[in-house]
């Protein structure tokens, strides 16, 4: 029951949903986020690929990784709890399994990827960035130092600022970093990421969180600790959105956190993103990515927006 | 799999927070198997935000489907109130289901509480194929009032064997006892017939099952419940400690699984090790 | 309409919910959060203010403050977003129409406050430490400093320590400081207080958030930013109490942060919290505050425990 | 002011999305003044997570409360599809409410879209005091289908002068167009009629009211809306940019304001300046 793919909009004379961020073409705004949505092929009878601007793969990292023990999820308010730990099927696993299908796609394939040391992260970047059907790449900076006491590369903007140049020098592609909200100063960590050469900004990756069983005084995650996703982010992700985009360092961001309708994508665009991810909404309703691209269109023509550059970043203040 | 809207056709309650829900509207899960089960969510905004894995308890022509639920916390309190009328989403048919039934073997099916759905579809998938004979359903609850759907058990031409903790109906116990009074009549009499056991119910009791199984080498499935997001193996959150890698997917890998792949723990007292 | 204060559970040979926190002894630890709660007077016919613990006033600056334009709330997914800008009567007005009340409500009242300056800080914890009828002083840290760029006093644990120490001096009652939660290390700000003569730290203040009204463009809130609340932070909250409390600091925690019921609250004792503030949920239902301490009651009834104590810090990992 | 819960007795459809709400269970909300408000919530989750203030339409013995609301939002239509027998908690009545009508006085009673039930609630209060024939009810929405409840106004004795932005019924245009004509109308006829403005409705019309009332020296009484979380005058939500202080609440000091006492922003088109 695999629909025909969408026509860009712009093709029945609709709005230009075609945009550019971070040096890859998207032909609409709409990705889907790392972690929410395997590695494609897990979605496709469930709408179709090639509708969406392009996907973003589960973090990929040198070695396969088996992941925490379980339970890894848990609902909270408005939102999950999340400690995957980081499974999955590893660099060679990746390129031998799963790029193939997504060669075929049609849509644009940016492959998340982590390390647990520097040289991991440089290693797995350069590797990936010669993959093929590989369209860029997204770097997943929320991941434990394990030389530095374990606390994320994306916490100190210098240590930050490092890592994204040593992978810039190995890598041609399109190089995003998806940013921690876990600290004071999220600009601070965007502008380390404009000054050492990346292309673009993903923002945000999870919140740190925690929930307690009560009855049994446990915690419901196995790893005690987790990332918290889904509507409940929302505001936090806008507010970061708007803090980069305001500081005009001039890098393009993808705007991540809670959405679930094409509002809320006009939002974050409003707020400064060029494109968008939708991640938890995906576990809520798996064709939801495609309803997004739909509802941005109808946005667009129902407020006289022709093309969707006018509104990004057009917050009026 | 597919993702869809249904209707709630009828909303039957069976007292003491059980209910079924009568579903129309559901085309896509007609070939699915027993122990298969979907992803259900209503339109009830963003509280529950995800949505619930329910169990098939049965699917009929012309799209209807039915599901047999206990209200225990938001979502499935929110499912117990909806009305006739009432549109949900579903994905599925997901996951593996329990083997098909045989003539060469006998079925001891497991029922534990609101486990009990994937077992009476097996029975009614063996009813419909002239195998009823082949399976022994063994249903467990706390009380009498945990033990629902009888009548439509014997229609389909079984003779549950119950358990209750209280006594106040069948055998007084666990419903692991039940079991292991079954396998041992059937060694008894028929030492060469074939025992297969699936079981569904609290995570404790298919662990006790597992370790009932085990010494007596009965091929033993299981199918287990897991906090769930996506349903299809997306998400990782549903990993189960197995044998042959270090997790499996409840999810996609299951619900069922053979005992054996799984990581067992040792029964409550005793002490750990040993065991791979 | 006014019930009869509730008895000290103990009186029935109930659970023990008294308790010790940071100076001050509680009847039940079950607390009103600042800026939720008024000055006390306005629930007085909702609830008898004697079952609470506490009960934390608005903000008090030491000059009366008229706060921020309009619109100053908005709803989000299980929050709400708020910018009041706090907004107060002020030190002498405080004095004079206020604590009257306070001083006959039957518990224990803390007053938050707050300065635009160090010396603001210091002026008006001071002063008030000297009221008859406060009982203990909450310093809300989360405001900008004017003279350091705007940024919150409370984000730099170096700042934070002196502001801590100069107040400390200064105030003999019991101090309690309030903790930002835009961090990336909450133990190091709980550092810097308790090493700085803190009584206890309150865990948390709001989140920086925002949030976008796509068809007019413009932000929902009139300063653009503002502060998330309710349960959809919660996780966050617990996270935070738990990373304090697991640091052994040796401060007692007041924990805060989306409690709408008893077993929110027990959940905020595991993680280590000793007493709890009931914050957004007094705006959902006013009587709820006296509601979670009946819950808290039947929670430890239900489950063997017979003074609270037991399970402060009790979760099992 | 009392925390209660109340039930829906009655959920009946005007309409284009109108709805009247007829609560049981609301003695405490017996002495409440035209203009005075409630916060309501349903028994729904998180989602929405605050209560939502509405206006009463009319309060009558035995605790019964009506209410007049539009589905627009999650709230809303939330209520709209409420069944009876559904629980509410109400945290009412609150506010100050508009003035006492008077034999001395005339009050037109400007109504836009879904801010008409104070000022049908103020009608009746005025019927119940024979003074009926002392309101004038003025009453604006964009097509017929938003003017609602209008047999009911009849039946209080009113006559309401009608407006519509189509001119599907009554005059075509704006409520404010109709209101100029009716004061015009009054000052040539009874010169010496104390006329008073009482307006409900969405805050530009509420504002082209009062700009419209200042010259004539016409009192004039504005109940505003204002996103709210307590009602009570805690959370300072509410805040109205007023002349007397720098700010008034909407919940606690309001909602109903004197005109003269908040900062009116110019018409659109005229530039700002000149008022303090
Ligand atoms: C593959 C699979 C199939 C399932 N099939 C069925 C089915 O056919 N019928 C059915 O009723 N349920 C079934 N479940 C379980 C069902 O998904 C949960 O009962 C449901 O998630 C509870 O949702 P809730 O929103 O009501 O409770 P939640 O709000 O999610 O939980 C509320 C509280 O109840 C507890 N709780 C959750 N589940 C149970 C339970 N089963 N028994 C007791 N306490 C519980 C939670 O720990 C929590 O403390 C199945 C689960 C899986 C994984
Ligand atoms: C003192 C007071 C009295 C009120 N009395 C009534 C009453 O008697 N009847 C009634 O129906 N409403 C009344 N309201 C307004 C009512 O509270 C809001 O309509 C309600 O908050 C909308 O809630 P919601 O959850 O449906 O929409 P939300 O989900 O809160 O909002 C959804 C969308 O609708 C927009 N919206 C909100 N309110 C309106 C509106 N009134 N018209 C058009 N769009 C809107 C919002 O901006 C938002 O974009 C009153 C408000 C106040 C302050
Ligand atoms: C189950 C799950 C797994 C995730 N895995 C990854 C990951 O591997 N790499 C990554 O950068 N982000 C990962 N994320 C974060 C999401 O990509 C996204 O940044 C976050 O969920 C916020 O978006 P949302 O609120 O729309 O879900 C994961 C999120 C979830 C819920
Ligand atoms: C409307 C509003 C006003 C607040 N004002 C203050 C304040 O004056 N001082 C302060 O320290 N915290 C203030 N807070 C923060 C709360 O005290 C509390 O820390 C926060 O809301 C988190 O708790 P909750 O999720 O239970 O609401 C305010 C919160 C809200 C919602
Ligand atoms: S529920 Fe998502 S992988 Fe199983
Ligand atoms: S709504 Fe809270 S002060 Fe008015």
């Amino acid at each position: 029951m695999t629909p025909a793919p969408a026509m860009p909009a712009s093709g029945n004379g609709g709005p230009s949903l075609a945009i550019r961020c971070g040096g890859i073409d998207f032909h609409n705004p709409v990705l889907t986020a790392s972690g929410t949505f395997g590695y494609g092929k897990e979605f496709a009878g469930l709408l179709p690929l090639a509708s969406l601007g392009g996907l973003v793969t589960k973090g990929i990292s040198p070695n396969p990784r088996f992941g925490n023990p379980a339970p890894r999820i848990c609902e909270t308010a408005a939102g999950m709890l999340n400690s995957i730990g980081l499974e999955n099927v590893g660099l060679e696993g990746f390129a031998a399994e799963k790029l193939p299908f997504l060669r075929t796609c049609g849509t644009k394939v940016l492959v998340n990827f982590f390390g647990t040391t520097f040289d991991e992260y440089v290693e797995c970047g350069q590797r990936l960035g010669q993959l093929e059907g590989v369209d860029g790449l997204e770097m997943n900076v929320s991941c434990p130092n394990i030389k530095a006491g374990g606390i994320e590369f994306g916490r100190d903007p210098r240590v930050l600022g490092e890592l994204v140049r040593a992978c810039r020098n190995v890598i041609a592609k399109p190089l995003w970093v998806k940013l921690t909200p876990n600290t004071s100063d999220i600009v601070l960590l965007a502008r380390a990421c404009a000054e050492n050469g990346a292309d673009a900004v993903s923002v945000i990756n999870t919140i740190g969180g925690m929930a307690i069983d009560a009855h049994t005084r446990r915690p419901r995650l196995a790893t005690v600790f987790g990332g918290l996703s889904g509507p409940a982010i929302k505001p936090v992700a806008l507010r970061m959105v708007y803090q980069i985009h305001r500081a005009g360092l001039g890098i393009p961001i993808c705007g991540i956190g809670g959405i679930q309708s094409g509002i809320d994508a006009v939002e974050f665009f409003l707020a400064g993103a060029s494109t968008v991810q939708v991640g938890t909404q995906n576990f809520i309703d798996p064709a939801s990515s495609e309803r997004v691209v739909r509802e941005v269109e109808d946005f667009c023509r129902a407020n006289g927006v022709t093309d969707l550059r006018e509104i990004v970043g057009g917050l009026v203040v | 799999m597919r993702y869809f809207d249904a209707r709630i056709i009828e909303n039957r309650a069976l007292g003491n927070g059980y209910f079924v829900l009568r579903l129309g509207g559901c085309e896509s899960l007609a070939g699915s198997r027993p122990g298969q089960f979907m992803m259900l969510r209503g339109d009830w905004g963003r509280d529950p935000l995800l949505p619930r894995p329910m169990s098939l308890l049965s699917v009929a022509p012309e799209g209807r489907a039915d599901l047999l639920a206990r209200a225990v916390g938001q979502g499935t309190r929110l499912l117990e109130s909806a009305l006739p009328g009432t549109r949900v989403s579903i994905l599925g048919p997901l996951g593996n289901g329990f083997p098909e039934p045989t003539q060469a073997t006998l079925d001891l099916l497991v029922a534990g509480g609101v486990g009990m759905p994937p077992l009476f579809m097996q029975a009614e998938h063996a009813a419909h194929r002239g195998l009823i004979d082949r399976c022994e359903m063994i249903y467990g609850g706390r009380t009498a009032r945990d033990l629902v759907l009888l009548a439509e058990m014997r229609g389909l031409g079984l003779a549950p064997c119950l358990a209750t903790e209280d006594g106040s109906v069948g055998r007084r116990g666990r419903v692991t006892a039940a079991l292991e009074a079954r396998i041992e009549h059937h060694r008894a009499a028929t030492p060469d017939r074939r025992l297969r056991i699936m079981a569904c119910g609290p995570r404790e009791m298919l662990w006790a099952v597992a370790r009932i199984a085990e010494p007596h080498a009965i091929e033993c499935y299981l199918s287990v419940e897991e906090q769930m997001a996506c349903g299809i193996g997306v998400c990782l959150g549903c990993a189960m400690p197995a044998r042959s890698r270090p997790f499996r997917y409840a999810c996609s890998d299951g619900p069922v699984f053979l005992a054996s792949d799984l990581v067992i723990p040792p029964a409550p007292g005793q002490v750990a090790g040993g065991a791979p």
